[in-house]
């Protein structure tokens, strides 16, 4: 979805594109979709939590969850940020080759997130916890799967502009690099309520 | 193109973010009593939240309408949630017919 | 894109990123699906008063085929016909031209949600030829029916029809963020928020209320796709879920969602009122008050939907006061557009007779919605053809007597001509009176409580008493779908062989009137327009002339 | 008039039902009247004649809003009338259940109705509870409980003469209660749509007296247990 942050370019001279409070176009447009987003994580969550109320039993289901995993996976997505946002910084001091490497970095990052998703997954498989297991699994492949789609797009964002400012050759991408840098910390600001709601609310050791 | 994220210290966020994360993941450890556990935990997620929107994503220097952007579908997640609480999660199911 | 002039036939047509050429393509989607969702309407009405003949054009109506019907009915008229046609067609028009600005925020974005609109369409249409057939739960897909295929026999058609609802929601969120961001950066100067003609303001309202909206349905999409594909239980009673959340997720998604497809035919009734009654909208900021406190309003309603449901019962009183408090904002908006006729000159062209009869026949949708909100009364009426009268005189007016007045006012900037003047009243005349022969019945019916969604009312030995009424309606029905075809004469062939029009026909004050008809690439010549006035500065005490535009933009007529 | 048409009610509140769908109707049929004719009144009053210009007002003065004002304020007093009227009859029909006589299991599936009645221990599993296929008898004048319980998807339990509607939900045990006034042979619907025999999903609610409806279940009882 990272073509909301298209900027259009024709013939005619561009009239100024800055509201009246200093946003930009694409930046209103990334926080559009953002709050079109939290409406649709209310859905999900909303419904969890729904659920969660009248199910204590899934305390105990939640802790068949592989809650170091979890964490390593936290502290990936939360890396990742933190060098998207410096990456951010790079484009800003015109520092494009500075910034693909931190851009590289977060996408190294961020392919470990979805590749221990994926150890997690088949762990759980192994188990025999499909998502037909019952309503916590359905819950749980849900909200990780859809969370893991937003993570995708937003690689595919970072790595569409990371051939560019590998190459010095951003130009007018520049301000794309922010806009992803925006969504890509909302896509981190969903695992921070996520994380706790899936494995931390959970009956005794992790197993 | 003066963009805010910029004006942020990122390493200090950063280690603030991955500090409050493990207290997190420690504080779940606890097993405190009744729901304090609960709202512990979300209070630390919370705080995460409020550094990354505020600091990261550059929430501190936008104007109100990106705010009320961000509490209007807020808003409607607690209203969702809140008036169908009596009706969902108040009803056991009855399954031998 | 850069090329604006000497373009492929592939970027000029079909990928376009021009706005008014991505809104033809909505236009023509709508009226596309619309011959399928009307050739449903038939079926349905032909198996009301004929039950037990074969269908002309199709064949037996067999109950299993009746649920496509309904289902698909509903699907296309609401989410193929309405939402184009209200929405993203007059958005993607409209928005640039009556802003001046030269095109969208994001025209590729623009683009990318017609197309998914389009696939959409086609995935739905499509599901016609995958074994099992099309989703067969009804327009709203209550589950558990729609969760599982074991209860209809219905497997890929369902995720078919739920991957199909998904597009449009995302590509309706798309184009909403595009409209807004176009609408807060892009103006020209000089138009501040309160020199923005109501048009605008409704076609923002209903983006802002789709994309809050469309959220947990998109959600609640998902979680159904999952039950279907993957065997889980979200919805499935037996499996642990729980069916009545996806009507709350449906619902709220839903409720909000008559109020998208209602807006932009507000904003088109009052700009066209205040330019065929030659007089400033009344109580504008009252228009606008009321319009937020229906979006807020909007989103605490929706389990009127679900009264009997057998939801929370003590949840249902504040909910029905909600519900009968929302006709207060609307009542309001109401008042003000009479009060804006009131000592007018009032001018009887095409697209204020297509006004004046919204403003007729919406009164009776709105006015009869009270009978359902009040939970009392919605006891007995409750989904029986009382609703189905209801919310055809709710919707019927507001996608099509709206649509046909934005189509019949735009067409001259749309394509340079003017429609048939005799053609388009014969067309309102007939649509009129058959659209009201049509439904006003089934209030009788539904009142005697004949129940909706039944396949076969021979079955219902109580109903043979209305049998009259049903065939009167299913001809009216008929002869309304025929009528039709005036339309579509007259749109295709003053295409062609209109009278060419005017730059302003109308004298009215707006900018995309200073446009040329149509538009070029880009809207305007090498200037932008500078706004210097209010949109509704009609017959002004003092003035020679009875408007004044908004911008005294020369145009680049001359210049071509 | 509309109201006309109501199938002939059978219940004790299906009066209070008709009444409040009355006074929507006068309601509304007076507003529909002022609003049409004030359309009608203008289009024909405003035309455009020559030389007479349109009276120019915004609407943005308190003498020009004032009638507005009015208006609403009659408009929010009706509506809280009609939420009160309303809020009173969906009290005493589906939030107040008062002391029934007579309690039955309806248990519905694709595309058929079962109507359980308990044996005297009150239980619906025992091998005394009776099962009526199709046929809901009730004796008439006595409060009647019902709860309804659905094995697959969800139905709507519909009597249209005893103004009685009520979703069949899985997975719940939805609890209502209705009265009959009326001797006589009534209808029963399903009112949401359950597959492709909805329209088939039919039953029939017999009133009986007394001394009929213990007849019935005697009879009943000996079908079933093989005149034993």
């Amino acid at each position: 979805m990272d073509n909301t942050a298209a900027v259009h370019h024709d013939e005619y001279e561009v009239e100024d594109y800055t509201g009246p409070e200093g946003t930009t176009a694409g930046r209103l447009g990334v926080w559009i979709l953002i709050s079109s987003e939290i409406v649709l994580f209310a859905g999900l969550l909303g419904s969890y939590i729904l659920f969660r109320l009248f199910h204590p039993e899934w305390y105990e289901e939640s802790s068949h969850l592989n809650l170091y995993l979890g964490t390593v996976n936290t502290l990936l997505l939360l890396t990742s940020n933190f060098f998207m946002m410096k990456a951010t910084t790079a484009v800003e001091k015109d520092d494009q080759k500075l910034s693909a490497k931190y851009m590289l970095l977060t996408i190294g990052l961020g392919l470990a997130f979805l590749m221990v998703k994926g150890v997690e997954y088949t762990l759980e498989f192994k188990h025999g916890e499909f998502p037909s297991s019952g309503p916590f699994w359905s819950f749980y492949f849900l909200l990780t799967g859809i969370h893991g789609t937003h993570i995708l797009g937003g690689l595919v964002a970072i790595f569409l502009l990371w051939i560019h400012a590998k190459n010095n050759a951003l130009g007018e991408l520049k301000g794309r690099v922010a806009l992803t840098g925006l969504y890509w910390s909302f896509v981190e600001l969903v695992w921070i309520f996520l994380f706790p709601l899936l494995y931390l609310l959970r009956e005794g050791a992790p197993k | 193109m003066n963009l805010s994220t910029s004006k942020s210290n990122h390493e200090l966020v950063y280690i603030a973010l991955v500090i409050l994360a493990l207290v997190t993941v420690g504080s779940s450890f606890l097993h405190l009593p009744g729901n304090t556990g609960v709202y512990v935990i979300f209070a630390l997620a919370l705080s995460q939240a409020f550094l990354v929107a505020l600091q990261y994503m550059g929430l501190k220097i936008e104007g109100f309408m990106v705010y009320a952007l961000m509490i209007i579908p807020l808003i409607l997640f607690a209203i969702f949630v809140f008036l169908c609480i009596p009706d969902i999660a108040h009803y056991p199911l009855h399954l031998n017919i | 894109m850069s090329q604006g002039h000497h373009q492929s036939f592939w970027t000029k047509y079909i990928f376009s990123t021009d706005h008014k050429m991505v809104a033809r393509q909505f236009l023509f989607l709508a009226l596309g699906m619309a011959v399928f969702g009307g050739f449903y309407a038939f079926l349905i009405r032909w198996q009301m008063a004929f039950p037990n003949q074969p269908a002309p054009f199709y064949g037996a109506v067999t109950p299993d085929k009746y649920n496509v019907i309904i289902t698909m009915h509903g699907t296309i008229m609401l989410f193929f016909v309405g939402m184009p046609l209200l929405n993203a067609f007059p958005s993607n028009f409209l928005v640039p031209l009556m802003i001046g600005a030269r095109d969208m925020a994001f025209p590729r974005l623009n683009m990318a949600s017609f197309w998914m609109t389009f696939v959409g369409a086609v995935l739905l249409i499509g599901s016609f030829l995958v074994p099992g057939g099309p989703a067969a739960a009804g327009w709203t897909g209550y589950a558990p029916l729609s969760a599982s295929s074991e209860y209809t026999g219905v497997k890929i058609g369902a995720v078919l029809w739920l991957l199909s609802l998904a597009l449009v929601f995302i590509s309706s969120s798309l184009g909403g963020i595009n409209y807004l961001v176009t609408v807060v950066t892009m103006r020209a100067k000089g138009m501040s928020y309160s020199r923005i003609p109501l048009t605008i303001w409704f076609l923002l309202a209903a983006a802002f209320t789709f994309f809050l909206a469309a959220g947990p349905v998109l959600a609640g999409a998902f979680m159904l796709i999952m039950d279907n594909v993957f065997g889980t239980g979200f919805f499935l009673p037996f499996k642990g879920g729980e069916p009545l959340l996806w009507q709350h997720l449906f619902w709220f998604f839903g409720h909000p969602e008559v109020y998208v497809l209602f807006f932009p035919t507000l904003g088109f009734c009052l700009d066209i009122i205040a330019v065929f009654a030659r007089k400033p909208v009344f109580g504008e900021k009252l228009i606008i008050g009321s319009t937020i406190a229906a979006i807020a309003l909007s989103f605490v309603v929706w389990a009127h939907h679900m009264f009997i449901t057998g939801m929370n019962p003590t949840l249902v009183t504040p909910f029905a006061i909600t519900t009968i408090l929302i006709s207060v904002p609307f009542a309001i908006i109401y008042v003000c557009m009479f009060m804006s006729l009131r000592g007018g000159s009032i001018r009887l062209e095409p697209p204020m007779i297509w006004v004046l009869g919204f403003l007729a026949t919406f009164l009776v949708g709105g006015l009869t919605g009270i009978f359902l909100g009040a939970a009392g009364a919605d006891i007995y009426l409750h989904a029986t053809y009382f609703v189905i009268a209801h919310f055809h005189y709710t919707f019927f007016p507001s996608v099509f007597f709206g649509g046909y007045a934005a189509i019949n006012y735009w067409y001259p900037k749309m394509f340079g001509r003017m429609l048939n003047k005799t053609a388009a009243i014969l067309h309102f005349a007939l649509t009129f009176i058959f659209f009201n022969c049509t439904f006003w019945p089934l209030f009788i019916v539904g009142m005697g409580g004949m129940v909706r969604r039944i396949a076969d009312p021979s079955f219902y030995p109580q109903f043979s008493i209305f049998a009259h009424l049903n065939v009167f309606a299913t001809i009216s029905a008929m002869c309304l779908i025929a009528s039709q075809t005036v339309f579509l004469w007259n749109f295709f062939y003053s295409m062609k062989n209109g009278k060419k029009a005017d730059l302003n026909p109308y004298e009215s004050n707006t900018l995309e009137w200073l446009a040329q008809s149509p538009p070029p690439h880009g809207n305007w010549g090498p200037k932008l327009p500078v706004v210097t006035g209010d949109p509704y500065e009609y017959s002004k005490p003092g003035e020679s002339s009875d408007w004044k535009s908004q911008s005294s933009y020369k145009g680049d007529a001359i210049h071509g | 008039m509309l109201f006309e048409y109501l199938p002939q009610g059978i219940s004790s509140f299906s009066g209070d039902i008709d009444n409040l769908i009355r006074f929507i109707y006068l309601l509304t049929g007076i507003f529909f009247f002022a609003f049409e004719g004030f359309l009608i009144y203008m289009i024909f009053r405003y035309r455009q004649k020559k030389g007479v210009k349109a009276q120019y007002g915004k609407g943005d003065k308190w003498t020009e809003v004032q009638w507005v004002v009015a208006f609403v304020a009659v408009i929010v007093c009706l509506d809280f009338f009609i939420d009160y009227k309303s809020t009173k009859v969906w009290d005493l029909l589906k939030v107040n259940r008062p002391v029934t006589d007579v309690d039955i299991k309806v248990v519905a599936k694709q595309f058929d109705w079962t109507f359980i009645y308990p044996d005297k221990n009150g239980s619906y599993d025992s091998a005394d509870a009776l099962s009526s296929y199709r046929e809901l008898h009730v004796p008439v004048g006595k409060k009647i409980h019902v709860i309804l319980t659905s094995k697959d998807v969800i139905h709507d339990f519909f009597l249209p003469e005893v103004r009685l509607k009520q979703d069949v939900m899985p997975g719940r045990e939805i609890h209502a209660w209705f009265d009959t006034t009326q001797v006589g042979t009534y209808h029963i619907v399903c009112n949401e749509l359950c597959g492709f025999g909805h329209t088939r999903m039919l039953a029939v609610l017999h009133v009986d007296d007394e001394k009929t409806y213990e007849n019935w279940k005697v009879q009943l009882y000996k079908q079933m247990h093989g005149g034993v």
